[in-house]
Formats: C-alpha cells, sequence, structure tokens
C-alpha cells in the first residue's frame, strides 16, 4: 500500500508540473509588460518627489520667496544644503533711523549626493520657497557635477520660460 | 600549524580554532559575503562535511551604519529619513516604528484619518515587502520566473506609495502627528483596484509555485524551528508565527486602529520553511483585507495633528514602542533626557533575533537546505547591521 | 497568569520603576544587582516570556545594561514588557552573561561589547559582531562631560520605590546618597529641577 | 573530372572525405547552434517573465548573441593561483571536443549522416560520458571549494542517471535489433503513432527526465547550482574557457534532443516528401529543446539527494520495469 500511496503522490506531483507548466505557458503569450525605458518612459513621473528645488515665488516672480531665515540649512539631516547670503544697506534710508540691513539671497548651494530627499527643508520653509522637483532622469558621469546652486537653476528655469513664451 | 591553515580572517581563525580535533579535516567554507542565496553582504562560514553542514557561524556588521549613533547625533525629526534605510523593504514600519515612540514620548495626538492613512500605507508597503520576499526566496531555490511575476505586482503598489509618499523604496512619509501628504481620490480608487488584481493574482501563485511538488519538497520538513527554540532566540513575525505561535504586535500590543480592524493572524504549527512560507501569503491576503476595511473606514479629517510642534523636545524619560514588520517585531526604545536629541536610542530589528537562530537551525543539514532556510527566514541585511 | 512584579518577588531588587504602559511601553522596569541577573533572567524564560533586546545606556554612573522582554500569550490591552536594567562601572564593565538561558541574548550581549566594551562573563562566542575586529574604540560611549545622572532617569516614568532599605545599592557615585535617601516625591521633584539648571 | 575524382579517391579514401565534410558542417552547426539556442533561450525566458529578451543589438536582438561572442573571446584568460592549469584549461576542450563526434552519427536526413556507424548509439553513449571528466577536471583544477562541490555533484549525479538512460535506450534497441541509428529511424513509420515513443512511453519519458540530468539544466542544474554554489565548476572560468563550456552545454542540448528523436519520434520521417526529412527533424529536435527552455524557466531547482533519489528509487527500477515489458509485450 505504501507503494501505492507513493505513485499516487507522484502523479499528483507530475499533475503540479503540469499545472506550472501552464501558467508559464499562459503567460508567454500574454503581453510584455516592461517599459523600454529610452523610447518611452513611465507616466507616473508627476508624483515622485526629485531633488530639492527653489520655487518661483508669489511676491516676487522673477526669483525665489527665500527670506534667508536659515531653517532649512538648520533642519537639514544630512547638512548638504549652503546658504551663500548678500548683505545690503536699505535703499531709500530713512534719515531718522539707522540703516536697515537688508539680507538677500546670493545662491543656495545643495549637494544632491547627500540629500535623502526627506523634505524637512520643504516643510520647514515659513515661506514655502522650496519644493520638490520632478527632474527624475538626471544622471551624471561625476559626483561633483550634481552639486548645484539652486538660485541658478531657478532663474535658467525661469527664463527658459519666458523665451518658450 | 600549516600555512594552509592559517588563511582567512579572524572570524576564520575563530571558526577554525573552535573545530574539534578529529574533524580537523572537514572542509570550511565561506558561504559569502558576495554569495547569490545571501541577499546581500551576510556571510556564514559553513563547516562541511560532503553536502552537510557540521556547523554555521553567521558573520555579519559588512553594512554596519551605526544608525543608533547617528540618532543621538540628530535631532528628532533629522533623524526621520535615517529610519527608510534601515530595512528597504518595509520601510514604512520602521518610519512608524520611530514615529510612533516619540509620539508616545510626547503624548502626541494623531487624528483618526492620519492612523487609517498609516495602516493603508503600511500593509501596502507590507505586501510589496513580502513579494520581493517571495520572488527572491524562488530565486534561492533555482526558480527565476515567479520573481518576474512578483515585481509585476509590487510595481503597481509602489506606483501608488509613490503617488501619495514620492519615493519608491525608502519612505519618508510619516511625521510626528500625522502624515505628510493627504490621501486623494486616484490613490483610493487605485487602492480598491490593487486589492482586486492581488486577489486575482494570488491562486495564479498558489498554481505556479505553492502547490509545485518540487518546491514542496524543498520546502517541507526543511528547517524545522521549535517554538520553544523561537521562543528562546527571541524569534518574532512570520519565523514564529510559522512554528504555531500567534503572535503579532498589532494583536498583542495593539496600536493605531488596528484593533477596530478585523483581521487575521495566520500561523501554522509544522514550523518548516514550507509553513513560514505559507504564513507570508496568507499574511498578503490579510492585508488586502486590512486595506479593504481600511478604505471603507476611512475618515474625513486632517491628515496632520493641528497642534503637532515644529521642534520636538520630549520630557525625560524612556519610552519602548513596538510595531509588526514584514519580518517581525520591530521595536524602538528612545531615552530622552529632555534636550532636542535622544540620549539613547536603540532599535531592536527582528532579522537580528530571525538570523541568530540559523546557527542552530543550520546544523546537520544539507547545504541546499541551509539555503532555503536562509531564504525562508526572510533577511535583509542592512535591518541585521543597523 | 503571573504578573510580571510577583514573577520576580523575592529577588534582591534595588530599585523597581512602576511604569505606565502608555507613557513608557512597558509595565515593570526593575533595577536589578548583578548577582541577581541571572536568577531573575531564568525566572523569566521559565514564566514564558523571550527576550527583546539588550543593549547599554552610558551613564555619568557607569554603564546601565537593558534587557528587555515580552511574553506571547498575555491578554489583550496588557502587554508583558519587563525592563532588566543592571549597572557597570566604566573601569572594567563586565556583567554575567544570560546566553545560555535566552539563547538570542548572545549576539545581543556581542553587540552591547562593541558598542560599549561591556564585557559578558561565560559568554561562550565572545568576540566582536558588528565591528570589525581590529577596531578597538565603542562608539556608544560618551564623552565625559555629555554623560548624565543615571538618577534623573530613573525616576522619569513615575517616581522610584525603593524596595530594600532606604538606599539604592549602587556603587560609587558622589551624589547617590544624598538623592537617594530623598522621599520618592522630593526625587521626583529633584527632576525637573535638575532639567531646568541644565537649560540654565 | 571522373578521373580527378578516382585520382582523389585513389589518395584518400572516398569514406574519408565524406566524414570530413560532415565534420566541417557539424562545426559549422555546433557554432551557429550556440548562438541561435542562446538567444532563443533569452527570448523564451523573456516572454515567459512578460519582458522583451534581448532587443537592443540588431533587429529583435538578434545580434546579441554574437556581440556576447565576441565580448567572451575578447575577454582576458584567469586561471586561479594555486589551482592546476594543465587540467584547469584541459577542462573546457575536454567539455568540446567529443561534441563534433557525438553528431556524426545522427541521422539527419535521408542519407544524411556524417559517418553511419553500425554502434553508433554506443558511440554517442560513450563519448557523451566524457563530458562529466571535463566537470570533474574543471571543479579539481579550480582551487575554489565550491567549483570541487559542484564536480563532486556533477560525478555521482552523471553516474545516477547514465544507467536509466541506458536501459531506456537499450529497450528501443531491443524492438529494433540494432543499434544503428539510421536502422532505428527506419523501423519506425511517417505518421506519428508509428514511432517509439507511443509503444515505449514509460521509456520516453525517463530518456526525457534523464536527459534533463545529463545536460545539467534546470530543474537539475545542480553542479552549477547558482544559488548554493554561486556557479559550481565554471566559477573560476572566463572568457573563452568558459564560452567552451556554454556552447557545450548547448549542443549537448541538442545531441540528446536529436537521440531522443532519433529514438522515440520517429527521426528525420514524416508525412511529406523524403528530400524534406531534415526539415521534420530539425522541428522535432528544437521542439523538445523549447520544452527544455520552458522547463528551465518554470520550476524550482531539486535538491541533491531527492535528485539523486528520483533515479535509484524511481527510474531505474521504472526503466527495468520497461525493459521487461518491451522484452514481453512490444517484441513478442
Amino acid at each position: 500500500m505504501n507503494l501505492l500511496g507513493e505513485i499516487r503522490e507522484a502523479i499528483k506531483g507530475f499533475y503540479s508540473l503540469a499545472v506550472g507548466m501552464g501558467v508559464t505557458g499562459k503567460y508567454f503569450f500574454r503581453p510584455e509588460v516592461t517599459v523600454h525605458y529610452p523610447r518611452k518612459t513611465v507616466d507616473n513621473v508627476s508624483t515622485y518627489s526629485g531633488h530639492v528645488e527653489l520655487q518661483p515665488g508669489k511676491k516676487n516672480p522673477d526669483g525665489a520667496d527665500c527670506i534667508v531665515c536659515g531653517t532649512c540649512v538648520r533642519n537639514c539631516p544630512s547638512g548638504c544644503l549652503t546658504l551663500e547670503v548678500l548683505e545690503l544697506m536699505e535703499e531709500n534710508p530713512d534719515l531718522e533711523k539707522k540703516p536697515k540691513k537688508i539680507k538677500k539671497l546670493k545662491a543656495l548651494i545643495y549637494d544632491y549626493s547627500y540629500c535623502s530627499l526627506c523634505g524637512q527643508c520643504i516643510e520647514n520653509c515659513p515661506v514655502t520657497a522650496l519644493g520638490f522637483s520632478q527632474h527624475v532622469y538626471w544622471a551624471e558621469f561625476d559626483r561633483k557635477a550634481i552639486k548645484m546652486d539652486l538660485v541658478a537653476r531657478l532663474k535658467d528655469q525661469l527664463n527658459a520660460k519666458k523665451e518658450a513664451m | 600549524m600549516t600555512t594552509e591553515t592559517l588563511c582567512g580572517d579572524f572570524y576564520t581563525h575563530c571558526f577554525q580554532a573552535e573545530q574539534d580535533k578529529e574533524h580537523e579535516g572537514r572542509l570550511i567554507i565561506n558561504m559569502g559575503p558576495q554569495h547569490p542565496s545571501t541577499h546581500g553582504v551576510l556571510r556564514v562560514i559553513v563547516e562541511m562535511e560532503g553536502e552537510y553542514i557540521s556547523r554555521a557561524e553567521p558573520v555579519i556588521g559588512y553594512l554596519h551604519r551605526m544608525h543608533e549613533k547617528m540618532g543621538e547625533i540628530k535631532t528628532y525629526h533629522q533623524y526621520m529619513p535615517n529610519m527608510g534605510r534601515v530595512d528597504y523593504l518595509h520601510a514604512l514600519a520602521w518610519n512608524w516604528a520611530y514615529i510612533g515612540a516619540v509620539e508616545k514620548l510626547c503624548q502626541i495626538e494623531v487624528p483618526r484619518r492620519a492612523e487609517f492613512i498609516r495602516v493603508i500605507t503600511c500593509e501596502m508597503n507590507r505586501i510589496c515587502s513580502h513579494l520581493v520576499w517571495w520572488g527572491a526566496y524562488l530565486l534561492d531555490l533555482g526558480a527565476f520566473t515567479p520573481i518576474m511575476y512578483s515585481f509585476d505586482d509590487r510595481e503597481q503598489a509602489v506606483d501608488l506609495l509613490q503617488m501619495i509618499t514620492g519615493s519608491r523604496l525608502t519612505y519618508c512619509y510619516y511625521r510626528f502627528g500625522g502624515v505628510r501628504t493627504d490621501i486623494n481620490d486616484a490613490f483610493i480608487a487605485g487602492t480598491r483596484d490593487f486589492c482586486k488584481l492581488m486577489k486575482s493574482r494570488l491562486p495564479m501563485y498558489k498554481d505556479l509555485v505553492t502547490d509545485n511538488y518540487i518546491l514542496r519538497k524543498r520546502c517541507e520538513e526543511i528547517g524545522v524551528l521549535p517554538l520553544e527554540m523561537a521562543r528562546r532566540y527571541g524569534a518574532t513575525g512570520p519565523v514564529l508565527r510559522g512554528s504555531g505561535q500567534k503572535y503579532d504586535v498589532r494583536r498583542a500590543e495593539p496600536y493605531s486602529v488596528y484593533p477596530e480592524l478585523d483581521f487575521e493572524i495566520p500561523a501554522f504549527p509544522e514550523g518548516d520553511a514550507m509553513a513560514r512560507y505559507r504564513v507570508r501569503v496568507a499574511e498578503m491576503e490579510q492585508s488586502v483585507r486590512i486595506i479593504e476595511q481600511s478604505l471603507n473606514m476611512l475618515p474625513q479629517g486632517d491628515f496632520m495633528a493641528p497642534k503637532s510642534p515644529k521642534r520636538i523636545k520630549p520630557p525625560k524619560g524612556d519610552v519602548y514602542f513596538a510595531v509588526e514588520g514584514a519580518r517581525g517585531k520591530i521595536g524602538v526604545y528612545i531615552i530622552s533626557d529632555g534636550s532636542s536629541t535622544p540620549y539613547r536610542l536603540k532599535l531592536r530589528s527582528p532579522s537580528y533575533s530571525n538570523l541568530s537562530l540559523f546557527a542552530e537551525l543550520a546544523k546537520g543539514t544539507l547545504l541546499a537546505d541551509a539555503v532555503s532556510i536562509l531564504g525562508s527566514l526572510d533577511l535583509v541585511i542592512p535591518e541585521i547591521d543597523r | 497568569m503571573k504578573t510580571s512584579e510577583n514573577l520576580l518577588e523575592g529577588l534582591d531588587i534595588c530599585a523597581q520603576t512602576r511604569c505606565r504602559y502608555e507613557q513608557c511601553g512597558c509595565v515593570t522596569a526593575v533595577f536589578l544587582d548583578q548577582v541577581q541577573l541571572r536568577a531573575a533572567a531564568s525566572r523569566l524564560f521559565e514564566a514564558g516570556y523571550h527576550i527583546e533586546d539588550v543593549t547599554g545606556v552610558d551613564f555619568a554612573e557607569g554603564i546601565e545594561v537593558i534587557y528587555h522582554f515580552d511574553h506571547f500569550d498575555h491578554p489583550v490591552d496588557y502587554p508583558a514588557r519587563v525592563t532588566l536594567r543592571v549597572l557597570t562601572d566604566h573601569e572594567s564593565p563586565e556583567v554575567p552573561t544570560i546566553s545560555d538561558i535566552f539563547s538570542g541574548a548572545g549576539w545581543h550581549e556581542r553587540e552591547c561589547f562593541d558598542f560599549f566594551g561591556v564585557t559578558f562573563s561565560d559568554h561562550p562566542q565572545f568576540r566582536p559582531l558588528l565591528l570589525p575586529a581590529e577596531f578597538d574604540q565603542h562608539p556608544l560611549l560618551k564623552p565625559e562631560k555629555n554623560r548624565e545622572s543615571l538618577y534623573a532617569f530613573l525616576g522619569a516614568c513615575e517616581p522610584v520605590k525603593p524596595v530594600k532599605g532606604e538606599r539604592y545599592h549602587f556603587e560609587a557615585s558622589v551624589e547617590a546618597p544624598v538623592e537617594a535617601q530623598k522621599t520618592p516625591e522630593a526625587l521626583a521633584s529633584s527632576d525637573t529641577g535638575q532639567s531646568r539648571s541644565e537649560k540654565a | 573530372m571522373s578521373s580527378l575524382i578516382q585520382f582523389i579517391s585513389r589518395l584518400i579514401p572516398l569514406e574519408l572525405i565524406h566524414i570530413l565534410i560532415g565534420l566541417v558542417a557539424i562545426l559549422a552547426f555546433i557554432g551557429v547552434n550556440g548562438l541561435v539556442l542562446v538567444y532563443v533561450e533569452r527570448k523564451v525566458a523573456g516572454f515567459i517573465q512578460r519582458r522583451p529578451g534581448p532587443f537592443e543589438v540588431g533587429p529583435w536582438g538578434i545580434l546579441q548573441t554574437l556581440a556576447d561572442a565576441v565580448k567572451l573571446m575578447g575577454k582576458q584568460l584567469f586561471s586561479p593561483s594555486g589551482g592546476d592549469r594543465l587540467l584547469f584549461w584541459l577542462a573546457p576542450m575536454l567539455a568540446f571536443a567529443p561534441l563534433p563526434l557525438l553528431f556524426m552519427t545522427i541521422p539527419v536526413g535521408k542519407n544524411l549522416v556524417a559517418f553511419d556507424a553500425n554502434l553508433g548509439l554506443i558511440l554517442i553513449l560513450a563519448f557523451s560520458g566524457l563530458n562529466v571528466l571535463a566537470l570533474c577536471f574543471a571543479g579539481w583544477g579550480s582551487y575554489n571549494k565550491w567549483s570541487l562541490l559542484g564536480a563532486i555533484r556533477s560525478v555521482s549525479q552523471a553516474v545516477a542517471y547514465e544507467i536509466p538512460m541506458l536501459l531506456a535506450v537499450l529497450a528501443v534497441t531491443l524492438t529494433t535489433g540494432t543499434l544503428q541509428l539510421s536502422a532505428i529511424v527506419d523501423a519506425q513509420g511517417v505518421w506519428p503513432w508509428q514511432w517509439h515513443f507511443l509503444t515505449q512511453p514509460a521509456g520516453f519519458i525517463i530518456y526525457l527526465i534523464c536527459a534533463f540530468a545529463e545536460t545539467n539544466r534546470a530543474p537539475f542544474d545542480l553542479p552549477e547550482a547558482e544559488s548554493e554554489l554561486t556557479a559550481g565548476f565554471h566559477t573560476e572560468y572566463s572568457g573563452m574557457g568558459f564560452g567552451l563550456f556554454f556552447l557545450a552545454e548547448y549542443s549537448s542540448m541538442v545531441v540528446v534532443s536529436s537521440v531522443c528523436t532519433v529514438l522515440f519520434l520517429g527521426g528525420w520521417k514524416g508525412p511529406g516528401p523524403e528530400i524534406l526529412g531534415f526539415v521534420w527533424f530539425f522541428a522535432k529536435v528544437y521542439g523538445l529543446v523549447l520544452l527544455m527552455m520552458w522547463v528551465r524557466w518554470t520550476f524550482p531547482r531539486v535538491r541533491f539527494d531527492q535528485l539523486l533519489n528520483i533515479s535509484w528509487r524511481w527510474l531505474i527500477p521504472l526503466s527495468l520495469f520497461n525493459l521487461l515489458y518491451v522484452a514481453a509485450v512490444v517484441k513478442i
């Protein structure tokens, strides 16, 4: 009886293998699901949070709304943001008061190679000057090449937009 | 000693030193750090007697990043992105463990909607994690096709998670007092479709793999882990449930809205690799159930507590918070000294405990079975090394 | 089933912190003398507990080694996490191993040695685990000036209840007798006082 | 003209010229076949896994394997320090060298055979046994413990599976009464119900299973089990050393399929004109090869002791019964 049981088990096993072959055989004729990358791209890039970038300001459409408070720099876990500040004197000085210093954003150096895309800088920005980009397909040969000035990037973007108009 | 016995590093020497005098001729092999079935840089030194393993010792630490030290340096907010990197396959559970611990420490209330969003995304991530395991385990056993099918399904889930979290693998989505972004209708509709898809795919998985005679012969009665041994080693998660213990942190130490949800804890008493396999497949089904229920129960309201603090400065004290990850109990233990950085932060990773029992489990098994056992433990090496 | 308090009854407990689960995630936290550690661990083992982790904390008084245990079959809404703590000094930190009782503790203890340099006596495979063998530093030890007093943390959940006598059985601490002789309420208030002074 | 042929044939026997032409054709076939089969294997794997497979190099990626072959030839050849250099480099050649001989006796069509030996079957079985020696040398010469384990596995696997294979083949020769392959083909008819696989279904299945094991194809690819022994016996090979093993694997797939076709599936016979016999032959052979690929991309690998158990506990008794059955029923 033991032998019979084993034979039955072997036949069952063979049947299960045939079922498996059936599954793969069926999928052989199904259309492929791969996206051929350089020729076609996926359509959900808009929901992807790419690297951090300065957003065109609401008050200041030619640049960012940044008030140079440095919150983003302080909150960054990996220290990938550096502020370069331009200190200016107030243009129309009130003669009674001392002239006020105005801090202006000169450059916001951003090292993408250290960034972990956690969004702390964006959430903590008091004027929402920062945001995630949708710059997904970005690759460089050199690690240093992905360190950039976000102010310059914003300027380029705005210029490109103007030219397009 | 001849020159031949002197080769190898510190761990090999220690391993050789423990060899019995009479078994000195046995083959000592390094399985890893670069080996296809160790899923990352795990190294197991094995002493082989023919095809049988007479002794094994895992050597870890190749991916050690000292997350615990980082926790003592960074502020509570700054430490958040680290959590997605500990266990990249179930990143949201680690997110939750850490966020939950700090919320418990600071007594931050989380809105109900946020809790449901957390449940949905975390379970979705659990399905992703199990799908990767499923494919990788079969890759260990020599079947190449299943991983492609499972990645096909996982891609749908990852797309949905990307829709709201913005990232695809190392999520940093939960925040103290809620979640970063609200979910939208497109996500809800997509998730419902995904649940339907998963339900239709699971029978295919069963036909192709679970019922497969060869696979069953490779898993059944392999690596039998008695419950007593699982307890001694502190194994949790599917490894423990494969030994028949219905222990799940979601039920044992209820957190969030899990008590309101109706789901089962699958457990199989056999204790072998097949039982662990079945637990995970059944868990995928349960996760689909949880997601569907949570979508139906999803309340309106805030996704972030309105009074959530911008700067976290918890009171003095310690807190232990555990959640159920795809691999078991994830625990975060924080000692706060009242400043804006933790005084001590301890991460309890389930894979660490699960791997520690491998040495005992692999003793006397065939090399191929050891691969099967290693795969059935579902290890994520960065989580072990932290 | 036995609750975790009467489980440890009769052991020489230095201090017991009654914690609320809602606040700190464990039900009982007990400060033990080193000699009692193995006895406590085997009692927990017999009662069906499993090990969660072993870790250390660097305090001014010494290195505190923390053991977390949990139970599989506890009633719902009654989690059973038990914390054992022992103290060892900075000069030659040594704690008895419990890896023969809870096998899983073996790796946690080795990790603890890597990070804090705590030696676990009679451990069968005592060698570095996570850090390289030739690395002779212990990364989680804090510099002298950053270490805080253990007493500030002991009462953090709820006031400490001195169990045996009036004194804590801690060795070699300048402030220890002063702090210990205070009533629990006074100790709790002194915590807040200390943290205020820190800020200043 | 005819005097020229006579002159040459006096110098070299005509039989030898026949063999030489056949050999050249076979060598060309082995090379082309390797390229084609690797491409087909990748495409089959791709379609089963719902990927495109190779599609970058050339139209539909057909030049991919050619590019790979060029890459393999261009790679530096390493021999592991401490290894036995002689055995290490002998092994791939030994794996490749018997292949042309194996093809020689296989009748591709009517009278389309390089060397119609009357002990053709014995020749094939004998020379295919050399393959295991190659794997053994490769594993030993590599000075690598994983390779050694692979070599050990391959030897015991080959020993275990030679026996049922021989017994299954023996049953066929029992009915035909000859070891000459062309005679075995002639013993079968044009239509499928006249082929041996219907009279001896057990022998056919046993032979197929053994064929998987003999060629080290999944699910019996234990000597090179990737997830266990990294790559088994060819872990240490680079460049053309690896390339030769690769070529040998794909060629031996065709050999076992050809033998299977000849023995059980009527060889080159099929409905239609006899001149198109080679079309039938290749259709059957590549059908079997496709089946082997399909199986490879579906199943997990069996364990080593299970592999031996299948042979010793199932296939050998079954093939003995098959032999008895054939002797008793079919022959009478």
